[in-house]
């Protein structure tokens, strides 16, 4: 896998980085299950992240992957099981107070908003910290104005460590995939999450936009120190960046552990790196 | 200028910044387009900068007479840190950021450089490696922190802790750095700037202050800039145009330098910032004229049609207007119409709107691409000069821009022809040495101070110097008169039907020449006349063809006859080649450049025939097909006289 | 070709941020206002300040006003009679219950009061999309008309059910009543406009407006990046409905000066909607474009036959009106299904790379 | 006090005490709701098939209407005067599918949405260009007077308009289940590369779609314009037929009907039992009300399947 090979030199540095730096338990996922009409998704899983890691979620196509990350964010609500943030519990909570609480989220299909540039996508991730009133904002007189500056200001620096300064004011439609991958990126940065799910970052991407990819999420986590949860199949690049690995498999949790434990599981192995890919 | 004259007292790069500082405190002093804007540095501002940065280096120990690598793309921090190392009386070094680690360890090496400020990480890495070569660098500043986060190496520094230190400093040593400042005088060495020799490794080239700053106040003085000039800060800051445009003549002028965003943003930068004072090498020119034909194929017929008619407008009149040559009022009203219609919006979504003053020096440029630029009513002009001259040796005057000369000499320089018809010059702008290299000095630089530039050239009638060849190429015909053989090439090359062409005469009689025609050009020409060939070979040999290259070679004739110098390398005889001369054949160079030596052997008999008046030759030359399969190509090669005009009395320039 | 912007760099955000970056689009607006203002006044007769001035500066209002809501947050309504309705009964009434109170306090009290009964419609938005949505509006539309159709007390129990305004004034000058100088409405009605204009561009341009595109673009992914769905939506049926109500307001005092509820059927929203899928959804100057077209249009057909030197019988116009009107409608979404305000946009563009076609 | 006395006790007072009038009133509503339901079918039909939320099915009942009651009054037997208009019902449907539709294939549904409300103005100008504005009676020799069943009195006519209207239904579904185009339609509404594979082209399906609609909105027309007579407020009778549609849900045919159902049953009973409390006329906006209040509890309407949403 050439991905891993390119990266190895950018991991050791990285890796030395985490050795100092993960901290304690931010998110407990206590035996969540989930089931739509019947169909179950997600039977009795837990797992903790830890502070400043990147923690990786693999398994097979249907594993329920996503909707563990639905469930993080609170776009599922689970019938079982609750999640304890920042050492609240809750049991299910609406995506958007979920967001307005630290946990940011890029999506497998490309979720921007298409009629707007990539620079006002990316000002959207601000909009939870944007106080003004509207009628501040119909007269754009004084606290409103520096307000949309400030955070126009933050935004560009974000633009800038994403690379994207090119497109800035295209709208996000014309951009190719990998663009818009970064921007979406960018959105989610923009709202300084101290959790962010990534689902499939890397999905139908080539060699040259992966690579840039795994450099922009391992620099994020080194210069930002967020938290990260990823779903990836590239199991290369799992291996390479992420700290520890969490494998599903039928809502099923197989194993939890550092990628060289879990290379070493026999479950994994069977239920999954087994599996062709 | 009397806005200079001010600035004459100040004899260094640091005092001058003292001054713009007081006088013009708001005056903006640099631009980086950045985070989407352009970050602006006011004089006032960019003084505190350099004065923050200089108190750091020297609180790490920088001391008068060190030298300062700096490695990375024009950025304001980068040009800060080189008025930094003057100001405490060292000097900067600005080095190819491409340049690979090898070159880059040598020059490091050499200079024994103690200090080097880069821009980012890949420098940073970059200079890491080379380390262990270079004993004496001590100091690493890197102007960016992205991803240096886990270096942990004391010997790095951030940019901003070096000045947060240098602030600290100053507060304790109030009046040093001024102290430092006043040390410095106009013969102290400015900068050093490694030239990459054709052959060699690199030498060192010493600039004082005073070759620096008087060389870019007589050329600003000459062409009137002043403070409100806007350039862009794009090419590297190791060549030394841009240490004379970016920071010689912007402290003499106190204008504004602009640092575009990147690479690849420097067209889309150039449209927004529209600069006034520009500098291009020619294929800039060049590739921004093809695009510009490119885009316009594109659009709508009628637009087009437009497009060319106002152009051609331009072609006629354009240039006379720019000179101010009288025209009449008719063509005058034309051009401005033209002027709303193509001209002026043209070179807005160019971004040449502002432009007051271009240049372009380097290789020659194209005269058709020069006199499109000055037919939209750019200013553009070429200039001759080297880092030896601290850039300026000739410039073009205002109202004199010739497409085939390199101007005049530039104030305050002097130029001399040696009798190979080399180019030497004298003036306040020659380097002082190359470093560590005494003979390889001696070897350029006279000791009454005249330097060689190894260019062979000539005065023409309104006193421009004309470069006409590498001064070892040229040759003598046997009564003496001096023959620049690429001269008389390139001038046959200037018509469209002549692709090639080979000129002999060094040690004979007369000048003769081969002649490779232009397969596209002339069998265009051919269809137009109706003129039905079966390929190269008998295209070449039509007699028609040979009328058509006969009328070339003849108003070369005309041309070179008008110049006592040159009138004896008038063409007396040609002959029109059966192949095109190539690369494969082992004819050309790849990069298309004839080789006498051996074409002298292969078609030693063609030559003869070119001298010994038969008027044909019989040819046989193996050839390597496209696919690489060998074959011989043969022919009788037809021999002409051209017309040639009596060397003694020279006649008036035709045309 | 008119744009000079090599030279035209931007040093600060607010300056990157602002309405028009361009020099010369900011020159054109000004020269625009300067035209509305001081010539149009001068040469512009009675008949086309009632007939064309008026009436399309008071629809621009309610086509801002749906604009925001549809165009930027994406909520179809076809409540817009409705809204304008109740918009001008709630003038009505203020202006009849407080004599002296200000007209311009009179509108944006109306204005108000309109924003609450759009908060009250939009309520649906959260559980019901699309066109679901768009019907839920229609409620709004018929409910309302009925409720001042029936309760006498909205018309001051006036036998005809037909409301008339009372003859206010601004700076002494009459701007409503039979006093009113047609110059005074229409100067009173610009400004107006004009003001409400910025404020909706400042709006769609601050970080409710982000919000508004982003709920219309993907609401699930909005809602997950933090915005708050209620809210925001409730938020743009607020400000449109204030929109919508000032125009109705305006539309009964200044327009017609006497109205009833019928005058704000069905159709008035059909109008006002065609108005700015023909202007351009999700853009400001797109509300005034389509507005300008629809007033424009029927006053046209109306004409046509006599220009062309025929005589139709009237009701035959009529027909024939609303046969080519619904003809060119679909013509219009055809050609250009994103309406005038992109046509201008390819314009500007073109202009902006003379002589260079992209 | 009154007022609320007279709103929530004194209906409940009159049903208790009139049962049997009640009762009449029920289903004549249930019976006018019938005709409400034939509207909403011309929607749900285009609405399944091309997604196309068609404002102009009022429009067609008019048109539809107009030529009906045209032909008629110029002698054409009603039979003939069917096939004739019906012609043109298919004829209009063609030229839609081809002059509007065509060219805007994947445009925003509000796009073709305002479409069709220009097609509505194009219908009623076109409609009363040929056959003028006044009103035209319709007489299809079916008695208004009502007829008794056990004690309870129902209007012959809104009889035979349920019976036509079902056996409309009736035909439909045969329609839909059995015969290929039927099913291809079906699939259309699934997705359209379902449709295709079945090997009819969207073109004609969307064209028989029309057409189909405009057959439903021709029966719907004749019912109306024997029962109010042929003029332009039929048009409006569209209107009516949207809150059925909240009711019952885009898709589902069965939801138009039961939902028409109770649409029809509910104003009804509220125009007779209620109005008098709110001051009558509320027919314009009960139905509104009624669909509106119904969504805040199921936003999928009736029949909708429960929608779960996937990112």
């Amino acid at each position: 896998m050439s991905v891993v090979a390119d990266l190895t030199d950018i991991n050791q540095a990285s890796a030395a980085a985490h050795a100092r730096r993960i901290g304690d338990v931010v998110l407990s996922v206590q035996n969540i299950s989930l089931s739509f009409g019947g169909v179950r998704a997600l039977t009795n899983i837990s797992f903790d992240v830890r502070e400043h890691e990147v923690l990786a979620i693999i398994g097979p196509n249907g594993a329920g992957k996503s909707s563990m990350l639905n469930v993080i964010n609170g776009f599922y609500h689970p019938q079982e099981g609750k999640i304890i943030h920042k050492g609240v519990e809750r049991k299910s909570m609406r995506p958007h107070e979920a967001a307005r609480r630290g946990i940011a989220r890029t999506f497998q299909n490309i979720a921007l908003f298409k009629g707007m540039s990539a620079l006002d996508n990316i000002m959207t991730g601000r909009n939870t910290m944007m106080k003004s009133n509207i009628l501040a904002q119909a007269l754009y007189f004084g606290p409103a104005r520096r307000e949309e500056m400030e955070h126009r200001k933050f935004c560009e620096h974000i633009i800038d460590f994403l690379e994207i300064e090119a497109v800035r004011k295209t709208p996000v439609g014309r951009l190719p995939y990998g663009m818009q991958k970064r921007v979406e990126l960018g959105r989610a940065l923009a709202a300084q999450p101290d959790i962010l799910l990534l689902d499939e970052p890397m999905a139908g991407m080539n060699v040259e936009e992966k690579e840039d990819m795994c450099r922009f999420i391992l620099d994020v986590n080194n210069e930002f120190g967020t938290t990260m949860v990823l779903i990836e199949h590239d199991m290369g690049v799992v291996m390479d960046i992420s700290d520890r690995v969490v494998v599903l498999d039928y809502g099923r949790k197989l194993a939890d552990g550092t990628p060289d434990a879990v290379r070493a599981n026999q479950e994994v192995i069977d239920a999954y790196l087994g599996v062709s890919h | 200028m009397a806005g200079l004259t001010t600035t004459r007292a100040m004899d260094t790069l640091p005092k001058l910044l003292k001054h713009h500082a007081q006088v013009r405190p708001n005056h903006p002093a640099m631009r980086e387009k950045d985070y989407g804007i352009w970050q602006s540095w006011s004089w006032s501002q960019v003084h505190d900068e350099i004065m923050a940065f200089a108190a750091g280096l020297s609180a790490l120990g920088f001391k008068r007479g060190d030298t300062l690598a700096i490695v990375g793309d024009n950025r304001p921090q980068l040009y800060w840190a080189m008025a930094a190392a003057q100001t405490l009386g060292g000097t900067p070094i600005p080095v190819y950021q491409d340049s690979v680690a090898k070159e880059m360890a040598f020059v490091l090496q050499h200079a024994e450089v103690r200090f080097a400020v880069v821009e980012n990480q890949e420098q940073v890495d970059k200079l890491i490696e080379i380390m262990p070569d270079c004993p004496a660098l001590k100091t690493l500043v890197y102007k960016d922190p992205r991803g240096l986060r886990d270096y942990a190496m004391d010997f790095l520094h951030a940019y901003t802790e070096v000045q947060d230190t240098g602030r600290e400093f100053i507060k304790a040593h109030p009046g040093f750095l001024d102290a430092e400042i006043a040390k410095g005088t106009g013969s102290d060495l400015g900068v050093m700037l490694y030239t990459s020799g054709t052959t060699g490794q690199p030498k060192g080239v010493m600039l004082s202050f005073d070759n620096i700053l008087i060389t870019a106040r007589n050329n600003a003085e000459m062409e009137g800039l002043g403070p409100d000039e806007d350039v862009l800060a794009y090419l590297p800051m190791a060549w030394v145009g841009d240490n004379i445009f970016s920071m010689g003549q912007a402290y003499v002028c106190g204008f504004t330098v602009n640092c575009a965003e990147s690479g690849e943003t420097v067209l889309t930068d150039m449209r927004e910032l529209g600069p006034t004072y520009f500098f291009a090498p020619p294929r800039i020119y060049e590739n921004i004229l093809t695009t510009v034909m490119i885009r316009m194929e594109d659009a709508a017929s009628w637009k087009r049609s437009m497009f060319k008619y106002f152009m051609d407008v331009a072609k006629r009149v354009g240039t006379r207007i720019l000179d101010g040559k009288p025209v009449s009022g008719m063509d005058r009203l034309k051009y401005a119409i033209g002027n709303v219609l193509v001209y002026a919006p043209l070179k807005n979504v160019l971004g040449f709107s502002r432009i007051r003053l271009a240049y372009t020096a380097g290789e020659a440029i194209g005269p058709e691409i020069f006199s499109f630029y000055r037919s939209l009513g750019m200013n553009i002009k070429q200039i001759y000069g080297s880092t030896e001259a601290s850039v300026f040796i000739c410039v073009q005057p205002n109202g004199e821009v010739y497409a085939d000369t390199v101007g005049k000499p530039a104030p305050e320089v002097e130029i001399r022809l040696a009798d190979n018809g080399e180019v030497q010059f004298k003036s306040p702008g020659v380097f002082q040495a190359y470093f560590k290299e005494p003979q390889k000095t001696a070897e350029e630089k006279t000791d009454d101070g005249w330097v060689h530039t190894g260019d062979a050239g000539i005065f023409d009638e309104n006193g421009h110097l004309k470069i006409i060849d590498r001064a070892k190429d040229v040759g003598h015909l046997n009564n003496g008169a001096m023959f620049p053989p690429k001269y008389v090439e390139n001038k046959l090359k200037f018509f469209p039907y002549i692709k090639e062409a080979v000129a002999f005469g060094n040690e004979r009689e007369s000048v003769a020449c081969f002649i490779n025609i232009d397969i596209e050009a002339v069998g265009n020409w051919a269809e137009r006349k109706g003129l039905a060939y079966s390929g190269f070979q008998d295209l070449a040999a039509r007699p028609e063809v040979y009328d058509l290259i006969l009328e070339c070679v003849n108003q070369v004739n005309d041309d070179l006859a008008v110049h006592p110098m040159l009138s004896g390398c008038q063409i007396h005889r040609f002959l029109i080649l059966h192949k095109e001369l190539d690369a494969d054949d082992g004819e050309l160079t790849r990069t298309r450049k004839v080789r006498r030596r051996f074409i002298a052997d292969r078609y030693a008999d063609q030559i003869n025939a070119l001298y010994d008046g038969r008027d044909s030759v019989y040819v046989s030359t193996e050839v390597t097909f496209e696919d690489g399969r060998k074959g011989t190509v043969s022919a009788d090669l037809r021999i002409r006289d051209a017309k040639v005009h009596k060397v003694a009395e020279p006649l008036r320039k035709a045309s | 070709m008119l744009y000079r912007e090599a030279g035209q760099f931007k040093t600060t955000y607010s300056a990157d941020q602002q309405i028009f970056p361009i020099l010369q689009d900011r020159i054109g607006f000004f020269i625009t206002l300067a035209v509305a203002f001081v010539v149009i006044p001068l040469f512009a007769g009675n008949y086309v300040t009632q007939t064309i001035l008026i009436p399309f500066l008071v629809l621009s209002i309610a086509a801002i006003g749906l604009n925001l809501l549809t165009g930027y947050a994406g909520q179809l309504s076809l409540g817009t009679g409705g809204f304008m309705a109740t918009g001008a009964f709630a003038a009505y009434k203020l202006a009849t219950s407080f004599p002296d109170l200000n007209i311009v306090f009179v509108f944006l009290a109306a204005g108000v009061i309109t924003a609450f009964v759009g908060i009250l419609f939009g309520i649906p938005s959260l559980r019901i999309k699309g066109f679901y949505l768009a019907v839920a509006t229609l409620a709004a539309q018929f409910f309302l008309l009925w409720l001042f159709n029936k309760v006498p007390w909205f018309t001051n129990y006036s036998a005809s059910g037909v409301i008339s305004a009372p003859p206010m004034s601004i700076f002494g000058y009459y701007v409503t009543g039979t006093a009113a100088s047609y110059t005074a409405k229409y100067l009173f009605l610009l400004t107006l406009v004009t003001l409400l204009a910025l404020a909706a561009k400042n709006m769609v341009r601050g970080h409710i407006g982000r919000a508004w595109m982003a709920v219309r673009d993907m609401d699930i992914a909005a809602e997950i990046i933090g915005i708050r769905p209620l809210h925001t939506k409730l938020a743009a049926f607020a400000i449109s409905s204030f929109y919508c109500g000032i125009a109705g307001a305006a539309w009964a005092f200044i327009y017609t000066g006497s109205v009833e509820p019928l005058a704000f059927s069905i159709d008035v929203s059909f109008k006002v909607l065609f108005m700015i899928i023909i202007g351009g959804l999700g853009s400001i100057l797109g509300s005034f474009l389509g507005a300008g077209f629809i007033i424009l249009l029927p006053i046209m057909l109306t004409n046509a036959p006599q220009l062309l030197g025929l005589n139709v019988p009237v009701d035959m116009i009529s027909h024939f009106e609303f046969m080519i009107f619904g003809v060119l409608i679909i013509f219009f979404l055809i050609v250009e299904p994103h309406g005038l305000a992109r046509l201008w946009q390819i314009g500007k563009e073109k202009l902006r790379l003379w002589p260079f076609p992209y | 006090m009154d007022f609320l006395y007279n709103l929530l006790i004194e209906p409940l007072v009159q049903i208790f005490t009139y049962p049997i009038f009640a009762l009449e009133v029920l289903i004549g509503g249930l019976l006018s709701g019938v005709m409400y339901s034939l509207v909403a079918l011309g929607f749900v039909l285009i609405f399944k098939a091309s997604g196309v939320f068609n404002f102009a099915q009022g429009a067609m009942v008019l048109f539809a209407a107009l030529f009906f009651a045209g032909f008629m009054d110029m002698g054409i037997p009603w039979y003939g005067a069917l096939v004739l208009t019906i012609a043109v019902m298919a004829l209009l449907a063609m030229t839609i599918e081809r002059a509007v539709l065509r060219p805007l294939v994947n445009q925003p549904h509000i796009i073709l949405f305002m479409a069709t409300i220009g097609i509505t103005y194009f219908l009623d100008g076109l409609g009363q260009t040929i056959w003028g504005s006044q009103v035209r009676v319709l007489d299809l020799g079916i008695p208004q007077s009502p007829m008794e069943f056990g004690g309870v009195q129902i209007n012959q006519f809104d009889v035979v308009a349920a019976v036509v209207a079902g056996t409309l239904v009736a035909v439909l579904a045969v329609f839909f289940q059995k015969t290929r185009i039927g099913r291809a339609l079906r699939a259309v509404a699934d997705d359209h590369q379902a449709a295709l594979s079945v090997g009819i082209p969207l073109k004609t399906i969307w064209a028989i779609v029309w057409t189909v609609a405009g057959l439903v909105g021709l029966v719907a027309g004749i019912m109306w314009g024997a029962k109010l007579g042929v003029q332009f407020s039929l048009a409006m009778v569209a209107l009516k037929a949207l809150p059925v549609l909240i009711l019952g849900g885009f898709t589902s045919i069965p939801g138009a009907i039961v939902g028409g159902l109770i649409i029809g049953a509910g104003e009804k009973l509220a125009e007779v039992f209620w109005s008098p409390a709110i001051g009558g006329g509320i027919e314009d906006w009960f139905a509104y009300m009624l669909a509106l209040a119904f969504l805040l509890f199921r936003p999928q309407g009736l029949f909708g399947e429960k929608i779960i949403e996937r990112v």
